[in-house]
Order: structure tokens, then sequence, then C-alpha cells
């Protein structure tokens, strides 16, 4: 997967049909950090692990980059999932951004319990088969069964909070100045730990329809918060219901932002020529 | 041109995490976690997201500044260096080398600190170098060099997360030290057990399955009975106390006077709840006791650190994995600092001065004769300013705000005949300053520093430097050369080199072993994988010793004109004085005002309301603060963080000293409070 | 649990008409209940409705027009697609959407109106109190 | 610290009888922003308005709190009253602590009592909090435009010409009429389709005010209420027109029942058009006929009723059987949809002529018989439950009107709606003619099916409601409120805060807000005539950049906190 991961690369650098390939390098002290590739003879330092979530780095490069200066990010399917989600709400613009698709190890998706290890435009590795996070035993836990005992379960987990705002930084969508977090009105400032409930569910309500579910909040919490679960299902409700997933289609926007009510379960079947959002979308 | 990434250290807290650093056409514009590295494993505080926003703040200082009358005027290298040299060696001629003094930095790298003693102690054959460890870990290092042999932490963080009981006692860990608390509350998640041994109900409070609200000062009681306790039941770890204790039956013989009611009436737990946490601290497995100031800034505060390695030691929870005594050191490289031997008694690795053996082995190293006197420490430097000590060389240190009895510091400042300060910012210290030398942040410079579990770490240059500002290693450098000694090293490594020479214990530290990871004193050589833990199966000093911890209370109790109990410590969302996080915007948001926390009933009893100015006043003067209605302290007691330079809570607190590690009590202090007028 | 709190944000075009109603009618209810009017019920945010959970309030109604009775060209039904996926995050974490009402277009009538809250005060008696989700560090003024 | 005045009311002791008004009183007196507490007997008489207002500009109040009754019984007259004698409306707060609290509490006035204050306290912190939306005013452009020169387009043009306005027409074929141009007689009246359009297409072509462009293709519309720009063209040659308002009268298409009852495959299966054109012609042949209704229509695909298709075969049904000797005319029938008195007749006059009447099932629908041409239907009599043959020259099928094709793509340029059968949509059922964008009209079958003489009624109806944009010279955007009274306010965009994500583009009901480029990233702005503070787009914002300053989340949470 590697070679193949490499080999496109330097095609892209040679056909310049982008600027710089970002993704990960390792030096001779085998440090691995991110990178910016710009000359192919550099790209043999270029390594796929560890897990390490590069869209919203890769729309800060862009956006200190000049107007016509394209970027090739080497992404895993959330990190695809993320720039589809960033496109959509106009952080990124689409010509500028070409992905390398790499698939997720078998391991790597029961890690992240993600359902769809491997991104829509693979280029290199071999599809794996998701995992159905409501089959974890710890998601049941925190999410299924009596809701006295759960809530002290979360109680007990969310009152580790340090107040780090990694969950924030760390979230490839989460890229509004200044954040709604930081305002005193909604979250009590100076004091560890954060308020539960407007804190931590203000934030994961905020994702409810954008969350990728690529786990890099859980990731980056010191103190091991199961942040991804609160976001499960939420994505679920809005697979059922609507019908939609975040981060697949640039084009379709979120369900909750129209009016029209497109839920299949409902009598109400719709014309072709309704005017659905995407006319609606001309500017 | 374009971005980079450059990983390095937090200046922060002595955690010690990894940060990248993004860099846009030489600017730092944003942090990230390091996933790969070995503390952090990826996350950070909120100081840590934040530590690049101070790196290009318009105050930082680009150029030399000389005073002139109340104002300072730009002077070029050229002419600032020869004067700092020429006033030093002027004042050393007069007065003799002693009246030269010498305060390094926890903030600069190890190079860097091995340098400047290096220059103190050949230049001026003095040993007056010291530097703020004496506000913060003094006494650990005092205690536990007599009790263990090393003043280091026992263990690694990594290892709380196996512990089965941690005893957590005057450390505020989830704002001070918030990474550390992940591996605590790892631990919990394994099944272990929390203690927590704090007079005010913190954020690690609320996580405990156990919490002792001890009175404030009183925690040699608290361990005494403990350990009486302990020996009653016979639950103590014999085997290992025969084989590898020493001074058992004196311990015993003091600590019988101990019983655990005398304990309760002294700190006010109940006798039940002391036995408890004796019992399920020395039945546990293995059991870890975590400290930091709440028990080094009191008068008694060797004495306290001694009754934590006594109760260590009679349990047999040190030397072995999972376990050990853990203190939280508080700067990034303070442990680095008394490592490169920047204290008046010490040498590089602990190195005694007064021992003629080891003072022959530097005279030959360095080439010039050495003075066997220990030195001066930081409150006796400011004490004797302006009579035995004329001229002081400040680096990256601000003892105007965040020494006891600030007044008295700022006196004795003006009193000195020349003071140089070398910082990055115009601080409140350096305003008093004769000659400023414009210093460089962590992200301008590369060397190592050493976090709290003596791990060496590298950090890389990510941007250069404001303006002329130099970088701190090239200005030692410079006036080590300008006083005529042999300075001329090119890069950090080779002072490195002369270090792992100079000291058996970081013999195999060089800087490409450094790369990933860091490596954990002891190394002695080069392939030496690093220690994970201190003391297994012998100690240090070879036996462990049992000291007598002598308790005194507190110097200052509250009495009917001062009422209230006043300690002062962190916020989660500062650092210290606040020279770096209340320039960065991000943090300074998070707490822009100075506040004081109080009790509900005192609020009630003083009609103060929440956000409303109080005036908080002591023997030593007051200060103008908001008041903020926490149930956090218990009633009578006030907690005031110290980063706020307008209403200076340090100044408030009392110099009194404790007489073995000379650090004040900071801790404990009688305070008044009423409402302010509300106008302005 | 003694008395609950309630917070009700009413949409000017009949959740308040009915309270009003409710209100002429002089039919009695428990004094425990605050309303906050609203243009429409599409503007309550989900922020507020956290705040007012967090902030020690026991229950919030949103009470809003028919679906496809609303004045704004529908902008009723934004909220009732909010309200659920809220519904769904107060259950995850064990609060329990019964904490959350909202009725689209069944407060118009004051009998209505006297109905829901009624209700709506049983229900929430009947829960344990949210007190260690509340802010835990201060006095909230 | 803003100087609050608070007046409050006792109502006569409808308040105070529950409420504690001392306990009231001490309270307030300790809230620093509170300057003056005044308690009245009454609030909304005319005196007493003016005794508050006076006080009110006496004291220099930065702000007013009323504590009374609730808006909807007296408390808007005060607010209005207040206003009429110069107090701004921003700086005026109303509590209802009469419906809302000492009524709906009376037998807990310790609880009412507490209820009140916070209520009041509320208040208060909204006072402080509330900011003041800007407002723009709008020169309106005098003339009119009207799309479609069908019956209702052509009525709508005359009235408003009666009235003095300029009206342009633009209309896609070559002449007006619409299809009143292919039918020979209209219904109830039975009056000669060109006599009924003969006297506005005269008034069009004489006018001066009216100029009618046929053949026109609209490119694009561009515009808010006030100041509209049409770019069309109009017999290959382009052109552009500006109006204060729109007026659609674009009407409606025939539906061809193709591969329904055999129509296209075989002959003598027509459709109504056609015989109209016949009639027209006077080229019928008076032979047997069948009249088969709901044709493609009241089924899956088409789930609605047309309303002219009935009339139209009883008008055709009739002049049949009036021709000597009259023919033997069918209907085969899913139920005849005729309402009101003249259809009722227009009914029993085709009954009495002989025509006779058999109604059939949706499942089991009349089958055609013959091999090149009809020669009978076969058809189950749902009425007598047995299978009828009629043998027949001729086979007549009824079918609905649809909407054009192009009614998504011009709504879409006007910025309205389609409903879900593609017909342009009203904004509020009590509202019939208007649409989600304020001067924007639809009558006639544009807006659904109906016949001739009611789309000329709409067309005028529509006419009317624009005269009321076009009489003004001027329009303020707090005026188009789509409530009674003026807009509460308008969303406002903080520039530096927006991400420019879209979500607020998406999810307002009148695409009032768009996205702008400014420099290397986009801004979303608001375009105040189509907002009408609804605030959908408030709760979507990520960050709390798009705020309706009279109700910010500032306010919000404020009053959250005081709320108990």
């Amino acid at each position: 997967m590697l070679e193949k991961t490499k080999d496109i690369a330097k095609q892209i650098l040679e056909e310049k049909k982008a600027g710089g390939i970002f993704g990960l390098m390792r030096n001779r002290w085998n440090v691995v950090q991110p990178h910016m590739f710009e000359d192919p003879a550099e790209l043999d330092a270029l390594v796929l692990e560890p897990k390490w979530l590069l869209a919203k780095l890769a729309m800060s490069i862009l956006r200190s980059s000049p107007e016509n200066y394209k970027l090739a990010v080497v992404c895993r399917g959330c990190d695809e999932r993320a720039l589809i989600e960033l496109i959509k709400r106009n952080q990124i613009e689409k010509e500028r951004i070409l992905t390398i698709g790499i698939a997720c190890s078998q391991e790597q998706a029961a890690i992240c319990l993600c359902d769809r290890p491997y991104p829509a435009k693979l280029d290199a590795g071999k599809k794996v088969s998701g995992v159905d996070p409501f089959q974890d035993e710890r998601v049941r836990e925190f999410l299924i069964g009596n809701d006295k005992k759960r809530m002290e379960k979360w109680a007990t987990v969310l009152k580790r909070c340090i107040k780090c705002y990694g969950c924030r930084n760390s979230c490839p969508i989460c890229v509004c100045e200044p954040c709604k977090l930081e305002d005193d009105i909604w979250v009590q400032r100076g004091a560890v730990p954060a308020e539960m409930i407007t804190f931590h569910l203000i934030r994961a309500f905020h994702l409810s329809d954008t969350c990728v579910a690529c786990g890099a909040c859980q990731e980056a919490c010191p103190v091991n918060i199961p942040l991804l679960y609160l976001q499960l299902s939420m994505r679920e409700t809005l697979k059922e219901k609507y019908g939609y997933e975040a981060g697949l289609n640039p084009e379709v926007k979120s369900p909750i932002l129209s009016v029209v009510f497109e839920e299949p379960d409902t009598d109400r079947e719709y014309p072709a020529w309704i005017n659905s959002l995407r006319e609606k979308d001309g500017y | 041109m374009g971005t980079k990434f450059t990983k390095t250290i937090c200046p922060y807290c002595g955690t010690g995490c990894g940060l990248i650093i993004k860099v846009e056409d030489g600017v730092a514009v944003a942090t990230y976690p390091d996933s790969e590295h070995p503390v952090s494993r990826g996350s950070l505080c909120i100081k840590g997201w934040s530590a690049h926003e101070f790196i290009h703040h318009p105050d930082r200082l680009t150029s030399p500044l000389l005073r002139k009358g109340d104002a300072f005027q730009e002077i070029p290298w050229d002419e600032a260096i020869p004067m700092a040299a020429g006033k030093l060696r002027e004042t050393a001629a007069k007065y003799g080398g002693d009246a030269v003094c010498g305060l390094s930095s926890a903030k600069c790298t190890n190079e860097e600190n091995y340098l400047f003693q290096k220059l103190m102690r050949m230049a001026f054959k003095t040993n007056n170098v010291d530097h703020c460890a004496r506000l913060c870990h003094a006494p650990t290092t005092v205690a536990m060099a007599q009790t263990l042999g090393s003043g280091a932490m026992t263990n690694s963080i990594s290892d709380l997360a196996g512990a089965d009981c941690i005893l957590v006692i005057g450390s505020n860990t989830a704002e001070s030290h918030p990474v550390i608390m992940g591996e605590i509350y790892k631990a919990i998640d394994g099944g272990a057990t929390l203690i927590v041994v704090d007079p005010r109900k913190t954020a690690v409070v609320q996580n405990a399955k156990i919490h002792l609200p001890i009175n404030p000062g009183t925690d040699i009681p608290l361990l005494c009975g403990m350990m009486k306790h302990i020996i009653d039941e016979g639950l103590y770890d014999k085997d290992f106390v025969k084989a590898r204790m020493e001074g058992f039956e004196e311990l015993n013989e003091f600590i019988s006077a101990w019983t655990v009611e005398k304990a309760s009436g002294e700190c006010g737990i109940n006798p039940e709840l002391i036995k408890l946490v004796a019992e399920t601290y020395a039945k546990a497995k293995e059991s870890a006791i975590v400290y930091c100031m709440g028990i080094t800034q009191h008068a008694c505060g060797t004495a306290n650190v001694l009754a934590i390695c006594d109760l260590a030691m009679l349990c047999g929870h040190v030397g072995k994995e999972y376990s050990g005594i853990y203190p939280l050191r508080g700067q990034n490289n303070v442990q680095g600092a008394c490592d490169m031997g920047a204290l008046p008694n010490v040498y590089p690795g602990y190195q005694s001065v007064s021992d003629p053996a080891i003072r022959d082995k530097f005279q030959k190293a360095w080439g010039v004769e050495l003075s066997d006197k220990p030195g001066l420490t930081v409150t006796e430097i400011i004490g004797s300013a302006g009579k035995d000590t004329r001229t002081v060389y400040i680096m990256a240190e601000n003892p105007a705000l965040s020494d006891p009895d600030v007044n008295h510091v700022l006196e004795s400042l003006k009193a000195l005949d020349f003071l140089i300060v070398h910082d990055i910012f115009l601080t409140e210290t350096a305003k008093f300053a004769h000659l400023v030398f414009p210093g460089t942040c962590f992200a301008e410079k590369s060397g190592t520093f050493t976090n709290t579990e003596r791990r060496f770490q590298l950090l890389r240059k990510a941007v250069d430097p404001p303006g002329n500002a130099k970088e701190d290693f090239t200005i030692l450098c410079l006036l080590g050369s300008a006083l005529g000694l042999d300075f001329s090293y090119n890069h950090p490594g080779e002072v490195m080199e002369e270090i792992a020479s100079l000291t058996p214990a970081y013999g195999g530290i060089r800087f490409d072993r450094l790369e990933r990871g860091g490596l954990q004193w002891p190394c002695p050589d080069s392939d030496h994988p690093g220690t994970q833990y201190l003391h297994k199966d012998r100690f240090t000093r070879g036996r462990g010793l049992f000291v007598i911890p002598e308790h005194t209370p507190p110097k200052e109790l509250p009495d009917d004109d001062y009422p209230y109990y006043l300690s002062t410590g962190r916020m989660f969302a500062h650092y210290h004085t606040g020279t770096m996080t209340r320039r960065s915007p991000f943090l300074n948001r998070e707490a822009e005002k100075a506040y004081a926390e109080i009790n509900p009933e005192d609020a009630i009893h003083l009609d103060v309301k929440d956000g409303e100015k109080i005036k908080i006043t002591t023997r030593r003067g007051s200060i103008i603060t908001t008041a903020r209605i926490t149930k956090r302290v218990s009633k009578g007691c006030i907690f005031a963080p110290f980063h706020f330079t307008e209403a200076r809570a340090n100044m408030l607190t009392n110099p009194v000293l404790d007489p073995l590690s000379k650090i004040p009590e900071f801790k404990v202090c009688a305070a008044n409070v009423k409402k302010e007028s509300q106008d302005d | 649990m003694n008395e609950p709190r309630i917070l009700v944000f009413a949409c000017r075009w009949c959740g308040l008409i009915g309270a009003d109603a409710a209100g002429k009618k002089r039919i009695s209810l428990p004094a425990r209940f605050r309303v906050i009017p609203v243009e429409c019920a599409a503007l309550v945010e989900t922020d507020a409705i956290l705040r007012a959970l967090a902030g020690g309030i026991d229950g919030v109604a949103i009470l809003g027009c028919h679906i496809g009775g609303c004045r704004y060209n529908n902008a009723n039904q934004t909220a009732i697609k909010r309200m659920e996926l809220l519904k769904d995050l107060l259950d995850t974490t064990g609060i329990g959407s019964n904490r959350l009402l909202f009725s689209f277009g069944t407060a118009h009538e004051d009998y209505q109106f006297e109905e829901i809250i009624k209700n709506f005060f049983d229900e929430l008696a009947v829960l344990s109190p949210l007190d260690p989700w509340l802010a835990p560090f201060g006095v909230i003024s | 610290m803003a100087n609050i005045v608070v007046f409050l009311c006792r109502c006569f002791g409808e308040i105070d009888n529950t409420i504690d008004f001392d306990f009231l009183r001490k309270e307030l007196s300790r809230d620093p922003s509170v300057s003056s507490l005044s308690i009245v007997d009454s609030l909304c008489l005319e005196t007493d308005i003016e005794k508050a207002a006076f006080q009110i500009k006496e004291t220099h109040a930065d702000k007013v709190l009323i504590a009374a009754c609730s808006t909807l019984s007296r408390g808007n007259l005060t607010v209005d009253g207040l206003i009429k004698e110069g107090v701004e409306r921003h700086k005026i707060g109303l509590v209802d602590i009469r419906e809302g609290c000492s009524w709906i509490h009376g037998n807990d006035s310790e609880g009412a009592t507490k209820k009140a204050k916070d209520l009041i306290n509320m208040g208060i912190a909204a006072l402080q909090h509330k900011e003041v939306s800007e407002d723009i005013s709008v020169t309106v452009n005098p003339d009119a435009l009207i799309i479609g020169a069908g019956p209702a387009g052509l009525a709508a043009a005359t009235s408003l010409a009666k009235t003095g306005l300029k009206v342009n027409i633009l209309e896609r074929t070559n002449a007006p009429g619409g299809m009143l141009r292919l039918i020979s007689r209209c219904y109830p009246d039975n009056e000669d389709a060109s006599d009924k359009l003969e006297p506005y297409i005269r008034e069009v072509e004489t006018n001066p005010l009216i100029t009618l462009h046929p053949q026109s293709k609209i490119a694009s519309i561009e515009g808010d209420t006030g100041n509209f720009t049409v770019q069309f063209s109009s017999q290959g040659k382009d052109n552009s027109i500006q109006s204060g308002i729109i007026i659609v009268a674009t009407g409606a298409k025939i539906f061809f029942p193709t591969g329904l009852y055999r129509y296209g495959e075989i002959r003598n299966v027509i459709t109504q058009m056609e015989l109209e054109r016949q009639f027209l012609k006077g080229s019928f042949d008076a032979g047997k006929t069948v009249f088969i209704q709901c044709t493609g229509a009241r089924n899956k695909e088409r789930p609605y009723c047309s309303t002219i298709c009935c009339p139209i075969s009883l008008k055709n049904a009739t002049r049949l059987a009036e021709e000597e000797p009259g023919p033997e005319v069918f209907i085969l029938h899913r139920g005849i949809m005729t309402p009101g008195n003249t259809l009722e007749k227009y009914y029993r006059d085709t009954l009495s002529k002989g025509v006779q009447f058999i109604r059939f099932e949706e499942e089991r629908p009349p089958r055609i018989m013959g091999d090149d041409h009809v020669d009978h239907v076969e058809v189950y009599d749902a009425v007598n439950g047995i299978t009828r043959k009629i043998e027949t020259d001729l086979v007549v099928l009824s079918t609905p009107l649809v909407p054009n094709n192009d009614n998504a793509r011009l709504a879409q340029m006007l910025g309205i709606e389609v409903d879900r059968y593609g017909f342009f949509s009203e904004i509020y059922p009590m509202h019939p003619l208007e649409t989600k964008m304020d001067g924007i009209f639809i009558c006639g079958s544009a807006r659904w099916p109906v016949s001739s003489d009611q789309a000329m009624t709409q067309g005028e109806a529509a006419a009317m409601k624009a005269v009321s944009y076009l009489r003004q010279s001027e329009i303020a955007a707090s005026t188009l409120s789509r409530v009674p009274g003026l807009k509460s306010g308008h969303a406002r965009v903080d520039p530096d805060f927006c991400t420019g994500c879209g979500n607020c583009v998406a999810a307002c009901p009148f695409d009032a807000c768009h996205l702008e480029k400014l420099g290397d990233r986009y801004i979303s702005t608001v375009n105040m005539m189509r907002c009408k503070a609804c605030g959908s787009c408030v709760p979507v914002c990520p960050n709390g950049s798009m705020q309706i300053p009279e109700h910010n989340y500032r306010m919000v949470g404020e009053m959250i906190k005081r709320a108990f």
C-alpha cells in the first residue's frame, strides 16, 4: 500500500497536478510528523502510520497559500469525509484539493469503531469490512440500558474534563472563530471541570449532523472521555430518518437545515420537481 | 515559504508534553499535540494548545536595553556584553567574588543552566547560583537526598496508571498537571482507589473516592497518625524495612507519640477515616503518593516531605513498578536546572560543592580554582542585596512577582549597585534592571528540558528570535568569552557532551539518542536505555533512612483581626507570573480578572455577591480582587491564584522560611476580607 | 423531588395565545413555570435549552404551530427536526428526553395549554434531580 | 448601567390582589439598574399613557419596563400608546404579570409573587441586552409587470391600468387570450369565448398604459419587493423591464392522455380540446358520443381534481344534445364535480337534455373496443352493478390541467416555491394570492386549475393587492411583515465571526441570506427586504454570528439565568 501511495504521489508531483503532497514523514531518527512534500525526492520518507487527522491542517495550509495552489492529501476514510464536510461548508474550494485515498487496517477499524474504514476514492490498500459501533460492549454500556445507571456513568466520566478544548481543537469540522464554548453566557469560564451539560452537549449537538466519526476528539482527550459515543445515536437517527450521512457528498446538505420534510416513512410522496434544496443553492 | 511542522516540548509545566508547532513563513500559527510522545500521547492541556500564542507578542524584547534614569534606551550587543562583563568584573574586584550572584531559570534549557553556573563559578569563584526551585521543590531535594539519596521522582508518570491506590496530598493535579491527571484516571478505570488530601474541594477531589479536608498546614499529624496505625496493625513491610532500611527504631519511638486520636485532633479528620486511609494505602499491592506545592510551600515543608518518604518506605512502596513517590515539578525544566547544578551547594548531578574530590574533578575539567563555600539562596540574595550582594544577574526569572513579601523584594532590587536581567519580556523584575538582555523563548532555540519524571527531551528550533534578540545559549557564550573564559561552543550538543563527561548519571545522554521520546536519567553509558524507576534493590544512598519529621504548626494562624486562612496557588488557564499566559488571548479570555475564592457562608456573612470587588489584607499589605463564590473552599478559607500582577497574592504571604530548605510559607497565612466599594 | 421548574418557549402566534387564554380562563397551574415568548419555534436555540437544563431548570417546553400552519413558511419544521435530534442526545447521556417537551400545534387552546403543562409537571416530578450535572464549581448567581 | 423606569400596574386590584407589590417594591429597589419604580392603578387608559410618557421623557430613562397584562389583551395598547407619545419602540419592554401570573396562579399568591419578581427580573435583563436591528426603505418602481396574457393576466392588466399604473405584459405565445382562444364557448353562461376576450384585448391594444410583449421568453429576474428587473427576449429582441410588483398568470397546460383508453392508438378517441376545436371550426358531425371523466386525474401520479373538466363535459354534452336530431350522449364519470348554484343548475339542464350518466370506479375503468376505430365502450356500471356495452362513434376524454413545464425554473428565478404538484404555492392559506416573496402574486390556473371567470376574478384581486404596494413611493423593510403590525426586527450577521458555512442560506425559508465573497473567504449577508425575523437561521449558525438583535442569544442567556 505504501509503495503504491508513493508512486501516485510522485506522479502527481511530476505532472504538476498539485503543488505539494501533504502526509506523514518519518525522519532518520524515525520521528513521525505531518510534512509538506514538495519535491518527489523527499517522498521516500513518506509513511502512512500512525492515524493522524490532516483535514484541518490541509485547510489552513490552503488558506495561507496562493489562490491557485493545489494540494494533494494522503487521507484515510475519515480524513476524506472531513474534507468533504469542509468543502460543503465553503472552508476549502473543491478544485484545490486532491485526495490520495488509503484504506485502514481491520485493527484500526476496530479501535476507531469505524463503520466505513475506507475512502470513497480508494487509491491504495484493500477495503476492510466496517465495524458496527453498537455491537461494541463499552458503547452499549454507555448508550443502552436504564437511564439512571447510564447518567451516573456519564457523570463520572465527564466530571474528569480538564477543559483543555482538545476535543474542539482536534475536531476536523470545528472551524469557528470564536467558538460558542468560549462565550461566558453558555459556559462558565475559568474553572475545571468544564460545565458538563453546556460545554459537552453544546459541542456534541453542534456536530450532530456534521460529525464524520473519526474519533479525533476521543484520541485528543487527556482524560479518555468516550466523546465519540455522544455522536453515535444522532448519526444513527439521521441515517434512519433521512438517509443522510455526513461527509459522503459535498452537494447534499444536512437535512435538518431544510424546511422540506424528506422523511421516507411518512405517507406523503413528492413528485420530482418539488423545489428541493439542491436548486436553492444557487450562490 | 510554505508550512513547516516542528516537534518540540511544552514551555509550561513539568509534565513535559510533546508539541508540534505549525510555522507559516516564519510565524508560529498553531500548536498540535504529538501523538507519539511517551507521556502526553497525543493530548495537551489548555496551555499546551495555545503555547504558540505568546511567541510573536509585540511586547517581546528585541534589543539590549540600558537604563537612563527611569527610561530604557536601546544599545547594540557589542556595547551591552562588554559593559555587563565590565560591571561584573568590577564588583568582583571591589567586594570579592561572593558579592556577585546569579539567578538561573527553570524556563531555560539544561545546557543554558550548565553554562550559567559554570560562568558564575569560574569567573567569580563563587557559588552564589540559585533559581526558583527554592520556591517550589527545594524541600523535596533536601528531604529526599537525606532519606533516599536522590531528590527526583522515583517512578515514571506512566507508572501511575498501574497503581492500585493513589494518595494525592497537597496537589491540585487536574489544574497544575492536567495530562498527568489522565494517568490517574486510567488507574481509577483499572480499579485503583484515589485518596485526596486537600483543604480545598478541587476538581481532583470531585473524582476521588475518599477526600480528607484537613486543616491547612497539618499534613504531618495526618501522616504520622497513619504511620502509627500501620505500625500498630503490623501492616508495614517488615522484611523490606529489615533488609533495606535504617533508623526504624527512632521513627517507631517518635511515632508512638502520634496516636490517631491526637492526629485527628490536630488535622481535623475523624480517626476512623485516618485508619481506613492508612489501611488502604498499606494493604494495596502498589501504592503511589503524588504531592506538590501543597506539601512543600510550608514552614515545615521539608518535614512534610520527610513524613511522606517515611510512610512510603515503611510500607515498602518504593523501588518497584507502579508505586513510589511522585513530587510533581512545577516548571518545564526545574528538574533540569537542579540537575545542572544551578544550586548554591551542588555541582551538576548533585555532586556536593564542599566535597574536595569532586571540586578537584571540576577544577581540573574547567582549569580554574573553585570556591568551596556553599553560596547564597534566592531569599538570602534578596535579603542581603545592597549589603554583601552588590551585582545580580537574573536569567528568565520574575522574583518581583513570584517571591513572598513582594514589597521587600522591590526594595532590595533597588538597593543593588548593578542588576542585569535577561528575559523575553520586560517583566516586573526587569523594570528595576540597569541592563536588560533580550532572550529567546522555547520555540526559538534548541537544547533539552528535563521533565518531572527525569526524562531528558529535545527541543527543536521552530522560529527565529524577534528583532536582534539572541539565543540564550549564544548570549552566555558571548558573556563567558568577554569574561575571558573558553566558552567557544557552537552548538548545545557539545555542551551536553561536556555535561555527560562530568556527571556519571548522565553519561549516556547525547542529542541524537534523545530524538525519539528522550531518555530518563540515570543513564550512565551510551547504550543504557534510561531508568524507568529508581531505588531498585538498593537506594541511591545505600540503605533508606527514616528521618524524624518534626511538626511545626503554621507560623501565622487566623486570629480576631485576621480571621481567615489564606493560601495562594495556581489555576488551570494561567502559568506562574502570567508573563506568557496573560499575553495569550485564548488563555487570558478564560480568566481575565484576578479573583479569590470565597465560601458561600462567608460571602453571606461579608454581604459579598459573586463578581463583586473585595479587599484582602494581611500583615504584609493588601490587594483588591473580585470575589468568586464557590463551595470549593471550605468555610473560613480563602484561595487566591498568584498569576495576576494587579492583585499580587504573593505580596500577602508570610515570608517565614523553612529552616532546612529556606522555602517561604505560601500556603498558609492569616488574612482579612472586606467588601470594596463597587464604583469605578 | 420538590416542585419541578419548567421553562416554556412559546411561539407568539400559538403557544402564547394558549397561555394567555389559560390565564383569562383563570385556570390554576403551579407557579413553577416561566414563559419566554419567541417569534417562532424555529428561533429557540438548543444551546439555550442546554443552558436552562444546566442552570437547574428541570424541564423545557417548546410550543410551536401546526406543521404547515407556520406563518414563516414552515420554519417550525426545522425546529421539529432539531428537537428530535436533541432528544437523541439527551437520551444518550441518560438525562432523559422526557425533560424536553415540544408540542407543535397542540397548545392553541387554554385547555390544551393547561393539559400540556400539567402533564409535564407530573412527568418531571417522577424524575430524579439533575444536581450531579449542575455546574460543579460555583453557586450559580 | 442603563437606567430603567419600571411601571407596575395594579389593574384596579386584578394583579395586586394576588401579587404582593410591597415585596416587589423592596426587591426592585435593590436592583441598581432600576432608576425609578411607580405603581399605578392602570396603564391602558389614555390619561395613564400620557402620564407615563411624560414621566419617561422627564427622567431621560434609557429603557421602560411595563409590568401589566399580556400583549394580547391590553398590553399592546399601552405600548402603542407610548410609541405614539414618542417613546422609541425598542426602549419599551412588556412583562405579563396578569394573565401569565396573577390570574393563572390565583390561589398561590406566594408562588405568584415570586414568579412576578422573576418575570420582572427577566424583563429587565431582556431590556438591558436588547439591541436594535437596522431597517432600510426602498423607493418603489410604480410600474407593474404581468407574466402571461391569459384571462387572469388580462383582467389584472386592465384593472391595474384603470388605476392609472403602467403595465407590461409578457406573453409566451404571439397573441393574448391564453386557453380561451382555443375554446368556442365558456361555461357557465355559455358566452362565446372570443366575445368574452374581446373587450380585454381591445383595452390592451388601445390603452397606452398597457404594453404587450408577445413571444417573450424570460432570461432572468433579479431584485426584491418594489424593484424587480426582468431580462427577457421578445420577438427575437433582448429587452429588460423594471417593475414594482410581478403578477404570475402563466396558466396551465392540458394533459395529453397518451396510453390511456387507447388514445392515439385508434381513431375517434379525442380529448375535450380537440372537440372544442371542432366546435370552433363548426365541423363536428353529431354522432353517438361517450364522455369519459377523470382521465389521468385523481390517481397516484396526479392525486388532485382539476375542477374544470366536469363543467366542460356538461357544456359540450348539452351542446351535442341540443343538435337536431340530438345524438345519444353518455358521460362516464367517477362523481360529477359541479359546486355552486350556477353549476348545479347547469348539471340539471344537461340531465333534462337526456344525457345519460354512468358511474364507474377507478379500479375498473371503461374499455374501448374496436380495431382501427372505436365501435363500442364496455363499462361496469357501479350503481347498478352490471357491465354495459355502449355503441358509440366518438369517445371524448376529459383530462386535467397540469402545471407548465418551466414552473419550477420560473419559481427559482422569482424566488418563490411550487407546491407538491408543481403549481405555484401561496405563502399561507389566509393569504391565497401572495407568495413567499412580498410583491410577487399568483393568480389563475398557474396557482390552481380554475375556470376562466374565476381566473379573471383572481386576476383583478391580485391587481388590487399589487396596488397596495405600488401606491407607496417608499416601502420600509419592517413593514413587509408576515404578521399583523411591524416585523420584530431583521437578522444581522457579524462579518468578523461568520465562517461562510452557508447553513443560514439553506435554512432560511425566505431565501434572505446569500453568501458573498470577501477576500478569500465567504460572508453571509442578509437581504432585509426578504428577512421576516423568524430566526430559522439563528440556531443553525454554528458560532452565533447570525442573530436577531431584538432576541439575541445574550439576552436569552441572561433571561434563563434569572428565570428562577
